[in-house]
Order: structure tokens, then C-alpha cells, then sequence
């Protein structure tokens, strides 16, 4: 999580220092729910996700240098420079195809899942998307799909509130949809759905580890809901920090500026796990410093690797549109 | 060679393409369109009864299940039956499928075949009429292919199910009774070879899917009137074997294009705008576009001829370029 | 239904005669859903439906004459002869536009609501699809849409059972959904929906009648199931008539063949209503077969007007691509 | 006349035709894309806030929504941002607001606006700079505007909520800081008018959309090597001005097609396409085209330029065809 926390506002960095183009998506505020659920698989499965995919990737090992090179459109990113941000795949780690389509890949995560149940591999497909995407016909359809041919596919609905760009806001469930709680639409379907705080990382890894072994088990698909209070940085697609993480944030606020102060007291997953953690007595706050030095340093390296990534020949633009 | 009719042809080719590969899976079963002949597919719905799927009404979400499961191992093929219903499944097909091997830097590869039928098929009216491969051959990403033979439709079938990439499989209900020749040995066709359909020396005519048949008719009627026609029928769009109709063209130096995609930025604007660009000088005459009439297809039987590349409008054609 | 009867009995007829192109769909077996729910709207609402439209032009009093005629293709059809049976729309009967896509309809119809919400002039838009229309992500996007602004449309869903071509045959839901009951869809949208059995007239009338009214009255969307026993007559696409109609069918089903006899004895909306009719003594068997009578000679009438009706100039395909 | 920037002179007219007809509904509101300016729209929002309506992510709904409506009596204007969510939308824009007039034999009008900015914006990769105009031109029964300087924004966009079809407004994000003349009182400009942006001699470049404005700074370049171009923007391509484009291309004898959509099947294709059948022998070099080449977008910006028709491409295709 804090080299999530770390890497994501270094981009951030980046991005004011005009390192790369365009808009992109942070995945601050959400920790708590990719990590433990990334966690949760096993070393074949496959993940589809978003547009908000950058916590995944790192989540499941990916290498910050690496990402922070596709970022910035450079010859050593996992796509060689062709994805970008909203694209991020690593094959090798089991993200096929990230997609920034809103809802697209609702379809694809059951297809693979379909395939896998064909070859009797036992491989489980995560599908980590937004509460927006349900708004989509994409979604229903899939479910449908996933539910009516019992498909080892595990939908994981990471609702945090409110979409930053234009939308209007709401409360925890999608302001632009009628069916609340969200739940409803894949029980609708038939398919078991819960919703659990993705701030609280003990129950995201307990419900979606339950819930892979049952897909794994072919049971059929299930459903997700975990839902996280929106961070403030993000209320625009320029993500911007209100106050730039430190370990001591958890147990001391006052950098933090008024408008901004109430998440990170009370809803930053980060914190509140390293809180857990120390009142748990499992970590002392020296030694969650001295974690987080060592994460800053990586993460100063990543970017270090991904500025002095060449960028591709123009050339390699008209590659790799056909395989073989 | 034996003879067959076309969805004999297209028939024995599902039929091997079934059992030569695990990994080949049907989403949808028309396959055979709803000719009688569609009976024939229960043989192979009861012989692959977990390797044959019948969605529900979901274009889409069955159009991106098939594209999934192509990236993860298998080798899909998905019916659209008839090809106005690619539309609702467009953007996994031209977002998704088309993009995934670009995007991911060349990790990720999406080897399904979309089917469907296209064109006027009699009746279709505005919205079950559609060529869907103009639009598509404007995406970058897919493989089209467009049948034309029993020959044709049982080797290209092959080569699109052994292919890596996302394909699109645009067949004609019109041309299911065609009879022709068929080897018997399994023969794949390659994509990106065009395929004389006719020598002739006087005009070329580049005709595509049903209507490399109707110009094989028209240039028959032709030969009475002392008009030697060659055809010539790409057979795949993408890719393109463009030095052969170029050789054609510059041979005849007259060139007609017969099409049934709508005119505008149909498949035939594309064809005459390289051969614009390339064989401007080789030309002794304006080159010729004879497609679907830029309007909605109509329901009633003698507007929708009236819209069409018939025989009438592509003998005109061709006359007044030998003219 | 009678009319309806008889028309797509002499509509099957003129088809196997050759008259027209193309496969078509029929509305028998659904007369006692569609008759009462269009006699339940005001003279000036608006009417979206399918494929299966034949039936319920018919009810809201279009000319089965001029309905021939379009379905021929002739001049004097209702869109002379641009939109064939798909298609049959009558705008001055409040049919803006008949669509053959599964779903289409959907998001259209709830867009003549919006326009009657904005407009205030407290129309009411019905939707009238079959149960496969659900299989489409326009669907629950629609029912979103008309919940989340509460707009003035009734969707009805004419659960025929089992879709004829090459769907896997199902029980009273559609083959190939996960949600059952089908009103699980639009209930986890928030619209109050009822099932109703689609045989059974009366009880259609009085559900959409109220349902109407409620919509009318500000009360947002509304759905209603109304389930049929699929017509075997419908098995492909090309119907077929088991049995020609004739009303002594009510009481005697000898002349059926076996094979289909089971649907006309216990499921045949016309002649159940029939039945009723007799027994509740608002009618006698005289007065029924003199009636059908009449409703032969004027589909007789009808399809001769359409046979004589000449084709359009074949220019006349240049017309119509714009308006003004 | 005043000068504007373009985002002003297309705000200006959001203003006014919503000022000027209670039947003009916006569904969705990024007409200013996300550009700074984008909270101009506030303004707007506010003051109609039952006429503005903040849609969920379901692009096919509320574009079927916007065109029942249209049919039902009002005249939306829906917006999809990013050009390639019109895919999501797809089987309602081709299948049934673009045949519903047609299809219903001239009962029922679609009077609904499609709003998107397409094209390559900066780092939109593959699935976020889409330029559908070609696949729609395709699709007879839709009107497509593009427009390309500040005066050309307003007046069209004022057109296209008059017009009694469904038109697409294709905008393009690198336009909305340019600056130009707009005129103060309201004045519409007609569909079917094409528009010499700038006089030249020695040869015609039609170009759209942004690559007007690209074209245009070419021009000035080249003036300096003496090459005098001439510049002709269509302003829409159905209904389209032929006779003004082939008016020029026949007075200078040689013409460069300068647009953004994908080469295949694209818009340049069917321009190259009417010019090829009807200026054969008016041409004293080939025509050529410059536009995106025909691969997916790719993010990195080196890659992106490479693929753009860049002003280097413009430049050296006109250097060829003059020589
Ligand atoms: C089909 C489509 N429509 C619109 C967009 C623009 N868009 C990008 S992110 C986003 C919001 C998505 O919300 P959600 O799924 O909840 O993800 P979040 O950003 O909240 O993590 C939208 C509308 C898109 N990418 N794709
Ligand atoms: C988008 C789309 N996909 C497929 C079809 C082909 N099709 C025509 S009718 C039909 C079945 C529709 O079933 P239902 O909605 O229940 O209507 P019914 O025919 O049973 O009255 C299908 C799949 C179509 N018309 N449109
Ligand atoms: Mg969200
Ligand atoms: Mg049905």
C-alpha cells in the first residue's frame, strides 16, 4: 500500500513536471482493496482491469520502473510506450488487456474466465472495475452471461463514490444510477453478491480470498462490492495532493490542509492499516518509518529508470498491429 | 475436383476446423443463415455439445466473451447472423479486439473470428441490411475476409481460424447455393492473395463477396457484345493484395469496382482512391464505382434493386468505360 | 383479435402464395395482451414496438389494408412501403417508429417520455418488447435512465416464452436469462413492475389501465410482464397455421392436429376469451360466428386493396433520406 | 469584426440556441471538452437546469433517449466527449436515428444533434482518439459537420439544431484555442457550402476539421518556397459541396486531401474517390492523401506524431505534387 501511496503521488510529480501527457487516474485512496485482493490469487490467475489500474499492477508485483516508463510513453514500459496509462497490461503477471473503456472489460474477464472453465485450468479471473461501470450495458450483459454458463470469474466492483469529472456528486453508491445498494443488480442475475468497506483490508482479503476458492471451486462468478470514501486529491482528472503522505500522518493530521483533514483522519486506508497495525502492536511507528524510507528510495529509483527510458523509434508505431 | 455448393463448402470447413482444434469454440449458430440448410449445423451442435454456445441477445457481452476467451487460449468464433447486429457489439469489436495486440505492446494476442452475413439479402429493409466492412476496414487492428466461392469460403474459413489476430468472417446469404469446385485435400487459402476470378483484356472489373458472381453473370453478357472482362476478387481487405489488381488494372488500363457496401467511404472508395493515387497515368479511362446507392435500404422489392450493384448498373458501368 | 387473428392467418397465407419476401413474425397468440393494453392509452400517447408490431397497430385501429400493403411493399402502405413488416409505423396513430432491433426500442421510447416530461403535456409512452429484449444492455440502461428521471413511459414486456429461431427452447422466462422473474431487472432499477398472465384479458386491462394512469400522473415508470404460451405456429421463422381460426374452435378442437392441439384447447387467448364470452352470456355462438364473418370479409377486403396496391417508382428509393 | 477564440464562439452559440428555442435540451456538458474552460458550461447548467441533464455512463441510452425525444417534439443536443464513445451508441446513431425518417417512409423526424470531439488529442491512445466521421459517412441518413474555425463553429452548430435530421457535430479539442473573426450578429451558415480558407494557384489541398488550421500554417511555410496553395474546407461532408472542391482542384490541376480519420475507408478515400471518377483528366499529377496511418493510435509521443497527418507529411505531399 504505502509504495502505491508513493508511487501514484510521485507520478503526480511527474505530471506537473510535464513528464508525460494527458489525463490519468490515481488509485490513492483504494489500497486497502486492491492489495489484499490482488493478494488473494494465485499465481495464474488473471486480473482485467481499468483506467484506474496503476494500485493493481504494483499490487501483484509489477516493477514501478517499469510502469512509470509505460506512464511516460517510453521504450522499457510493460507496452513498449503503446498503452500508456489507461492501458498498463503485464502479460506475465496475468493482466491481459486493460481497457479504458468504461465497462469493457466486463465482457473479456468472463470471456477468459469462459475459457479457462473450457481448458479445466482452475485458473480464476479477477474483474476490477468502478461503480460507473455498471451504468453500462456492457455490465448487465456480462453478468448474465457469467451467471447463466457458471463461469469462474470474480466481479470485484471497487465503488468509491463519487467520479470526479462532471458527474454529479453522490453518496456511496453511483450518483447516475437507480438501482441501490449496486448489489441488487447482480443478485438480480443470480449471482451472490456482498459488499464490504474497502478501506478495512482485513475483511477485503477474508471475502475475496472466500470468495476465489469458491469461483475457483465452480461455484460460478461472484460479486463485490467494496466501497471507499473518494480521496480528495482526486476531484479532477489531474489528480492533485492535498498533503503528501508521510507515515506520520497517521497519528498526526495538522499538515493536512481544513478542506482535506476529514479523509485522512477518518477514511485513508493507508493510515487507518497503519494504525491497525501499530495498536495491534505489530509494527512500531520506527519501523513503519524506516518501511517507508526504504519505499521512497525504490520509488525515487522507478522514476529515475523510467526518465532515462529512451523513448521508441517513431518507426516502432507501425508494429505490432498483427500478430505473427 | 469435385463440385459443391457453398454451404456444403462452408459446412465441411466448420466441420474440420472442429475437429482438427480443441480450442475451436461456436458462440452463436447461424452460421448457415436461416436456409434450410441450417439443419445441418444440429450435427455438429450434438457432436460439441460443450464447444457449441447459444447466447442470449447479447451481442456485446458474447462478442467480448468470444474475444476473451481468445486471449486467454481459445479459438473462438462468433456469429452475428446477420451483420447489422455488429453494431451493437461494435465496441468491443472495433475498442477491444481490434486494439488489444497494438495496445499491450505486442503482448497480448486476440485470435477470434467474428461471422456474419452482409448485404442485401431481399427484404432486409433499413435495418437488417448492412456491410459492415467499409467501417471496418477504417479500423486498423482487423482481418477482413470476403468469401466468394465454395472454394473460397472453405479455405479462407481455415486460414482465419489458424490466424492470430481478430478476423472478420463477412459472408452473403445470396451466395449459400453457389456451386463450384472444392479439393478434396484440406486447402487453406492464404489472406492477402487476390484471385483472378475471370481473364479478360479489355476492362478490369475488382468485384468483392456476392458480387464477384453477379459479374461473372454480367461479364458472360458482355463477351456477346465483343467486351472481354477480367475479374478480379481481392478475397481479403486486410490485408490487401493491391499489386494484383494494380497489375490488372494497368494491363486493361480501364477499371470498374463493384461493391455493395454504401458509396460513401464504402469499400470502393478505398480501392479507387489507391488506384487514383497509383495508376494515374495508367488509366485510358475514368475509373468506375458500382455500389449500394448512399440511401437506407428500402423494404419494397424494386427500390431495394433500384439501390443495389445489379447487373444493369454494372454493365452500364463497364460499357461506358470501354467506351 | 379477431381482426388480428384473421389478418395474420391471411398474412401467413399471402406469404406462402409468394406475395411478399423475407422472413416476418407473427402476433397470434399474444392478442389478449396487446388489444386491452392499447385500448387502455389516450387518443394522443405514444406507441414503440418490434418485429411482432402487426398486432398491435391493428388494435390502436390502423387500416388493415393499408398494414397489408406495407407488408407487400406496395405504394399505399403505411411507410410506403420503405419499412416492411419490421418496420410498420404509424405516426398519426402515435407509432413514431418501429424498430427490428432487439431492444432498440428501449432507450427511444423513454426518449418520447423525456420529451413528454419536458414538454408537459402528459402523454404516456408505452414500450411494448418481447422478453429477449432483455437480453440487451439498452435494456437496463433504459430502465435506468426512466427511473433515475422518473420519466412517463410503461414498459411492456410480452413474455412469449420461447424465441422460434435457433434459441434454446425455456420455461415461461426467456431461455437465455439469468434473472428470474424478469421483473427482478427493472424492481432492482426501482420501477414497481407486476406480472400478469398475457391470456387472460381482462386482467391486462385493468393492470396496464392502472398502470397508465400512474404513469400519467407523475408516479415515474412502470413495468408489467404479461406471460403468453408461445403460439406453435411460430416455431421458425416462417409461420405456419396449425389449424385455420374458426371461432367453433372454442368448443370443438377436434380439426387441430395433435400436435398442437394442447395450445388451442387450454392457451389460445382468442378463443379463451371466447369461451368467456359465452359463458358469461355476452354472447352467443351465433352472434360470434356471424361477427367473424364480418372481420373475414373485411381482411378479405383488405388484402385485395393491398394486392392491387401498385409498387413505388423505383426512384422513389432516392426520396425520404432527409428531411425539409 | 471581433476576433474570438473558438471555445468562446461555440459557447456563445450553446448560449444562444438555448436561449432561442425551449426545445433545445443538452444531454451531457462537455462541449469544452476538459479543458480549463470547461467550467464556463456551469453557467449554462445553472441557468437551464431542467434543459441540461447530467447523463449515467450508458451512452446507448441517453443517445436513444436524445433521438425518441427528437422524434417526440424536442431538439437535444447529446454530447459524448471523447469521440470513441460513440461506438458505445453505435446501433442507435446508424441503425435507428439515421434510418427513422427513411425507414417510416417520411413520418417521422429525428431532429437530434450528436456531439463529440474526435481525433488524435495528445496521448489519447488507442481507444480514446477515434475520428468515426468516415464509418458515419458510410451510414447514409446523417448529416456531418465538421467544424474548423471559430466564425465556422457557431454558425454550424446554430445550422445543425435547425436541421431536421440527425447530424453529427465532430469537433476536434486542438481547435478551441484558436482565434478568428465571428461576426457579432447571429448568423447561421448553411450544411453544403464549402469554404476556401485561403486562395492559391498552384494547387488545391482540401482538408478538415483541425487540419485546416494544420494546412493552413503549412501554406504559409510553403509560400516561402513559392508554392502557392489554395485551401478548401468542405465545413461538411453530407450534405457536401462537390462543385466548389472540384472547382479548385480543376483550376490548379492538383490537389492534396489532408485528413485525420484512418486512411482505409476513410474520409480522404471517398473525397480521392469523386475526384478520381470526376477530374481524371483535369489532374496534371496524382492526388494524394495524408492521414492517420493505418495502425491503432499509440500513447507515446513520438509514436503519435509519426501516425498524425503532421505538418511535415502535409508538406512534403504537397512539395511531391507540385513538382
Ligand atoms: C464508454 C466510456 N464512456 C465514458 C468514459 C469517460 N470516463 C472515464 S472514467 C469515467 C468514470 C468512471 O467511473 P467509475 O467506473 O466509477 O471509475 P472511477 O474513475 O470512479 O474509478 C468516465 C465516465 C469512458 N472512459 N468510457
Ligand atoms: C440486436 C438484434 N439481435 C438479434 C436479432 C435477431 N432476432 C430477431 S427477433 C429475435 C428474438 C427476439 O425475442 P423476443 O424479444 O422475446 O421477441 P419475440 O420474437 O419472442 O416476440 C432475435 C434474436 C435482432 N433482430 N436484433
Ligand atoms: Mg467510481
Ligand atoms: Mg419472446
Amino acid at each position: 500500500m504505502l509504495l502505491i501511496r508513493h508511487f501514484e503521488e510521485r507520478l503526480i510529480a511527474l505530471h506537473d513536471d510535464g513528464a508525460f501527457r494527458g489525463h490519468y487516474h490515481a488509485y490513492i485512496g483504494q489500497e486497502a482493496t486492491g492489495v489484499p485482493a490482488l493478494c488473494s490469487l494465485a499465481a495464474d490467475d488473471y486480473i482485467f482491469t481499468t483506467h484506474r489500474n496503476h494500485g493493481h499492477l504494483l499490487a501483484r508485483g509489477a516493477d514501478p520502473g517499469r510502469l512509470f516508463a509505460e506512464i511516460l510513453g517510453r521504450r522499457d514500459g510493460y507496452n513498449k510506450g503503446k498503452g500508456g496509462s489507461f492501458h498498463s497490461a503485464a502479460a506475465a503477471l496475468g493482466f491481459l488487456h486493460t481497457s479504458g473503456v468504461v465497462a469493457g472489460i466486463l465482457p473479456l474477464a468472463t470471456g477468459a474466465a469462459y475459457a479457462s472453465k473450457a481448458l479445466k485450468n482452475r485458473r480464476v479471473t479477477l474483474c476490477c472495475f468502478g461503480d460507473g461501470a455498471l451504468e453500462e450495458g456492457a455490465a448487465p450483459e456480462a453478468l448474465n452471461l457469467a451467471s447463466l454458463w457458471k463461469l469462474p470469474v470474480l466481479f470485484l466492483c471497487e465503488n468509491n463514490g463519487k467520479y470526479g469529472a462532471g458527474r454529479a456528486s453522490g453518496s456511496s453508491q453511483s450518483a447516475s444510477m437507480a438501482a441501490y445498494p449496486l448489489t441488487d443488480l447482480p443478485r438480480a442475475y443470480k449471482i451472490p453478491a456482498r459488499e464490504i468497506d474497502g478501506a478495512d483490508a482485513n475483511a477485503v482479503y477474508a471475502t475475496v480470498s472466500e470468495a476465489v476458492e469458491e469461483v475457483r471451486g465452480g461455484a460460478g462468478p461472484r460479486f463485490i462490492e467494496a466501497q471507499t470514501v473518494r480521496w480528495p486529491g482526486s476531484e479532477t482528472n489531474w489528480p492533485t495532493v492535498p498533503a503528501p503522505t508521510n507515515v506520520s500522518l497517521a497519528w498526526d493530521v495538522n499538515f493536512v490542509p481544513d478542506n482535506a483533514r476529514e479523509w485522512y483522519r477518518l477514511s485513508d486506508p493507508l493510515l487507518i492499516f497503519i494504525r491497525e497495525l501499530i495498536e495491534g502492536r505489530h509494527a512500531t511507528r520506527e519501523e513503519i518509518a524506516r518501511l517507508e524510507h526504504e519505499v521512497k528510495d525504490q520509488i525515487e529509483a522507478a522514476a529515475r529508470f523510467a526518465l532515462a527510458s529512451p523513448y521508441p523509434d517513431p518507426e516502432e508505431a507501425l508494429k505490432d498491429v498483427f500478430a505473427s | 475436383m469435385r463440385e459443391l455448393a457453398y454451404y456444403e463448402a462452408k459446412f465441411e470447413a466448420l466441420r474440420e476446423v472442429l475437429a482438427a482444434d480443441e480450442r475451436v469454440h461456436l458462440i452463436g449458430g447461424t452460421f448457415l443463415s436461416l436456409s434450410p440448410h441450417r439443419k445441418l449445423f444440429q450435427e455438429i451442435a450434438e457432436r460439441y455439445p460443450d464447444r457449441v454456445a447459444a447466447p442470449p441477445i447479447s451481442e456485446l457481452a458474447f462478442s467480448g466473451l468470444a474475444t476473451g476467451a481468445a486471449m486467454a487460449g481459445l479459438r473462438p468464433i462468433v456469429d452475428f447472423s446477420t451483420g447489422s447486429f455488429i453494431f451493437e457489439a461494435w465496441p468491443q469489436v472495433v475498442n477491444e479486439a481490434a486494439n488489444a495486440f497494438y495496445m499491450s505492446g505486442g503482448q497480448t494476442r486476440a485470435p477470434v473470428v467474428f461471422h456474419l452475413f452482409h448485404g442485401l439479402r431481399g427484404g432486409g429493409a433499413a435495418q437488417h441490411s448492412a456491410s459492415p466492412q467499409a467501417m471496418l476496414w477504417n479500423c486498423p487492428g482487423l482481418e477482413i475476409v470476403l468469401p466468394a466461392s465454395p472454394r473460397d469460403v472453405k479455405g479462407l474459413l481455415k486460414t482465419a481460424v489458424q490466424s492470430d489476430n481478430p478476423t472478420l468472417f463477412v459472408d452473403h446469404v445470396q451466395l449459400l447455393e453457389t456451386r463450384g469446385p472444392v479439393p478434396e485435400k484440406d486447402e487453406a487459402i492464404p489472406f492477402g492473395v487476390a484471385d483472378v476470378k475471370r481473364r479478360g483484356a479489355d476492362i478490369t472489373v475488382i468485384a468483392t463477396s456476392y458480387m464477384v458472381q453477379r459479374s461473372l453473370a454480367v461479364a458472360e453478357r458482355l463477351a456477346g457484345e465483343g467486351i472481354d472482362v477480367e475479374i478480379v476478387d481481392p478475397r481479403t481487405l486486410v490485408p490487401l493484395d493491391f499489386p494484383t489488381l494494380m497489375a490488372s488494372v494497368e494491363k486493361t488500363g480501364r477499371v470498374v469496382i463493384v461493391d455493395e457496401t454504401h458509396q460513401s467511404c464504402g469499400v470502393a472508395a478505398e480501392l479507387a482512391a489507391r488506384i487514383a493515387e497509383a495508376g494515374f497515368d495508367r488509366l485510358k479511362a475514368p475509373l468506375r464505382r458500382v455500389a449500394t446507392l448512399d440511401v437506407p435500404v428500402p423494404y419494397s422489392e424494386p427500390l431495394e434493386d433500384f439501390i443495389a450493384p445489379s447487373e444493369t448498373r454494372i454493365a452500364e458501368a463497364v460499357r461506358a468505360a470501354v467506351r
